[in-house]
């Protein structure tokens, strides 16, 4: 079952407006910058961009592109503003979020990883102690007042939980060390983070890799995210970034 | 409101060592942004084993250099080293390792922190935004077995930190159970906060002005000791 | 209830072939114990994956002599050989897949299948318990997107097994798309039970003499092709 | 952080009549089957097996061994019996089910390996499409009439599912090929199945391993189940079994 695309581009072709697409990454670790880049290219709009722990302050010229062409709808993501305040106020994304023109909804990491597995493993709801004693157990966190919708709570053997649901976004875009044309990723140590969940999540799953080999190359106990959760793979260069953050 | 006296206390290095000492051999722990990060530097030759929630069991020291790694850093965006024995997980095990209670002790920054064992760290209000950034804080608040905020004992501008009642948004409830300031060393206690340790030079009646809600006086009051 | 004749059908080694053929190249897929295991001895060459819910994707032909590895096992546990991109995952991984819509198509045995496409197949009443063996047929109905059955068409007593209502503790409601026996290849839709093929040698009716419930006769009713 | 213990009946010592012990291993494959001989020897009572997929038909002697014993009082799984009739019959453990002298709760194979990762991941209930029409979403599946309990059952967009709970047992018998002094393990192709999930579920989690190495001898993106989910160690030699099962 080969499944190397040979263009990026033509790895996302199929993108429309309105989609939903999964971005992993940890800050700057682990993002799939060609397929950001990619997308900027084709210049889609109307983007929901799902995260997990701010990949869009890690590749923060993707971000402020994506913006500034106005490709964004709405960033779900547990980490995505700028720690500096006065920073902040000069982001382009932050402005948009103030003036309400992007849509932030923010949850915490742990449920927003849990909700990224409950989609790929056929599990549509879940309870969390995360979030008890927040405003995370009121409703979703979100700058659009009318998008707030109260969550439900529950006493389970005296602790009280929050009822949090799967998150299956439309594409999921993955950046691996190895792949084999069967979609059998492997990723280097901490740039793993949220590519296994996220590839699990999507109805497509588009990974980008450093090193493309042959099936039967990465041992069978070795492979981190197995194929059939993956339909493209595209060969990409090892990219060049800087891992601080601001 | 403001106590307006500033008093000298610990450096954020040396409130991080004092953490360390409550670290028990043979734990697992988690550190969060800020003076938590610190903690690290006091922990090399103990029996103790650093998880970041990236993903990461036995994250090493920073990275300088020809080590640094771009596939390699902490929950901080640092770049780190590996040891023998460190390993790599994805994150939903990463977050299951914390909700799950598997971390012995979590480090945290605050904003804020009260009398109840309340926290506040996620979101200053002073931004303006009803969202923030909320990280992994929560979750750690939920599965640690304990919880201690490291932090300086009040605001740059002289206000509490250590509060009655938190004015700004919770990040979870009835968690804390040590506190570690520049100015003391307090325990949270279904009795209230005791003040157990204090810094060189300062006396109980110097930390309780500075400390909103009334100080138990631990009966063993002592300086800090570093 | 008897139907009492008993016709000449397809072996279990045809009935697999006949399934094999309905798998689309491209699927990855699940075989449970019976005759389903016997797929996979038609699907070499073909461009598809099976997946076996102990933890592998691509096993590989049942294992001969020297090739036995204690550690390598398909679900109905028996020895087998690894393939160039074969892999292994831990149990929640496996059941994830199954669960969450990344199987193509299982295939099951059953003890009964109903007209609205219902099965049973984990409890044999006839046991005496209120306990049996689950497995992960359960798991397969909820999360495949194609559910296949394969099983003899009656029983060896010559009962009905493809039945108006099931007398049998359910697997499953509603799942069942594809019936494939030693008689017939029968479609379960919304309309009913549509027969598609019959077995070389019979006729529509001889079909309908050893099955419960009212079959709508194909409009393109065709020997099974081998 | 050193874990090894050298003796495999000093590594269970502190277990006691009553203790509930997750059993991995899949029919014969990825069974401790050390362990579970330890604990025979060890003789403790009122035990409770949780397992995932027949490892007592896999280790049959022992499991016929502690049932002679009188060590057992309740099995979970969600394959159990004898697929014969005839044999089952014959099976002391069956006997003991049909005299209600053991208790046996079943519950489908997905169900059980989420039950014991939520437990170890920290939730305590999740919704399943699994069981949905069977017996499985009106109670939990036991021979003892009066431990059924009913179950809660939930429509979400439209569909409907069961709620089940997280499990936590006592004690995790963990099978591994390798690991380090630290706790890391890694389990060698499909001998891996409820290994690690169940690592994460217990208190107490006891490895018995097939090679034991020294810290560092494991890639950090080899190691199948992290340290921090072990709390001893044990080296075994290499079992010796069947891979048939009846």
């Amino acid at each position: 079952m080969d499944k190397v695309i040979p263009s990026i581009d033509d790895a996302i072709a199929d993108i429309k407006d309105g989609a939903v697409i999964a971005v992993p990454g940890f800050f700057a670790c682990g993002v799939p910058r060609d397929l950001l880049q990619a997308i900027i290219r084709k210049g889609v709009k109307n983007l929901t961009l799902t995260c997990g722990c701010g990949p869009l302050l890690g590749a923060a010229t993707e971000l402020k592109t994506l913006v500034l062409n106005g490709q964004l709808k709405k960033v779900v993501d547990s980490y995505g503003l700028f720690r500096s305040a006065s920073k902040g106020m000069a982001d382009p994304f932050e402005q948009a979020v103030r003036n309400g023109t992007i849509e932030f909804e923010v949850y915490p990491m742990g449920t927003m990883a849990e909700k990224y597995r409950a989609g790929g493993a056929g599990i549509p709801a879940f309870y969390t102690p995360t979030g008890v004693g927040s405003v995370v157990e009121e409703s979703n966190v979100t700058n659009i007042e009318a998008n707030r919708t109260p969550k439900e709570t529950r006493m389970i053997d005296g602790q009280k939980y929050v009822l949090e649901y799967a998150l299956k976004p439309d594409y999921a875009f993955i950046h691996a060390f190895t792949g084999d044309r069967e979609g059998n990723l492997r990723y280097a140590k901490t740039a793993r983070n949220f590519n296994h969940v996220m590839a699990t999540a999507a109805r497509v799953t588009i990974a980008e890799v450093e090193n493309l080999v042959e099936s039967g190359q990465l041992d069978g106990d070795d492979v981190h995210t197995p194929g059939i959760y993956v339909h493209r793979i595209v060969a990409v260069a090892r990219p060049q970034f800087a891992i601080t953050i601001d | 409101m403001s106590p307006k006296v500033k008093f000298e206390g610990l450096s954020r290095e040396l409130i991080a060592l004092r953490v360390s000492r409550e670290i028990k051999e043979g734990s697992y722990f988690n550190l969060g942004i800020g003076i938590p990060t610190l903690v690290t530097n006091w922990t090399e030759g103990m029996d103790v084993i650093p998880q970041a929630e990236i993903g990461m069991l036995k994250t090493g020291a920073l990275a300088q250099g020809e080590e640094v790694n771009q596939d390699l850093i902490n929950a901080s965006c640092q770049a780190v080293t590996e040891l023998p024995g460190s390993c790599y997980f994805d994150i939903a095990e990463s977050f299951g390792m914390i909700r799950g209670g598997h971390i012995d002790v979590a480090v945290m920054g605050a904003l804020q922190v009260n009398v109840r064992g309340d926290y506040a760290g996620w979101s200053n209000p002073g931004r303006g935004m009803f969202v923030g950034n909320i990280g992994g804080s929560m979750d750690l608040c939920a599965g640690a077995r304990k919880l201690f905020i490291a932090m300086e004992h009040t605001t740059r501008d002289g206000e509490y930190k250590v509060v009655k009642e938190l004015s700004y948004p919770a990040t979870a409830l009835g968690k804390v159970s040590m506190l570690f300031t520049d100015l003391a060393v307090i325990e949270i206690t279904p009795q209230g906060m005791i003040l157990r340790e204090v810094a060189p030079g300062l006396t109980a009646a110097d930390v309780q002005s500075v400390t909103e809600p009334k100080l138990i006086i631990g009966p063993d009051l002592k300086e800090i000791e570093l």
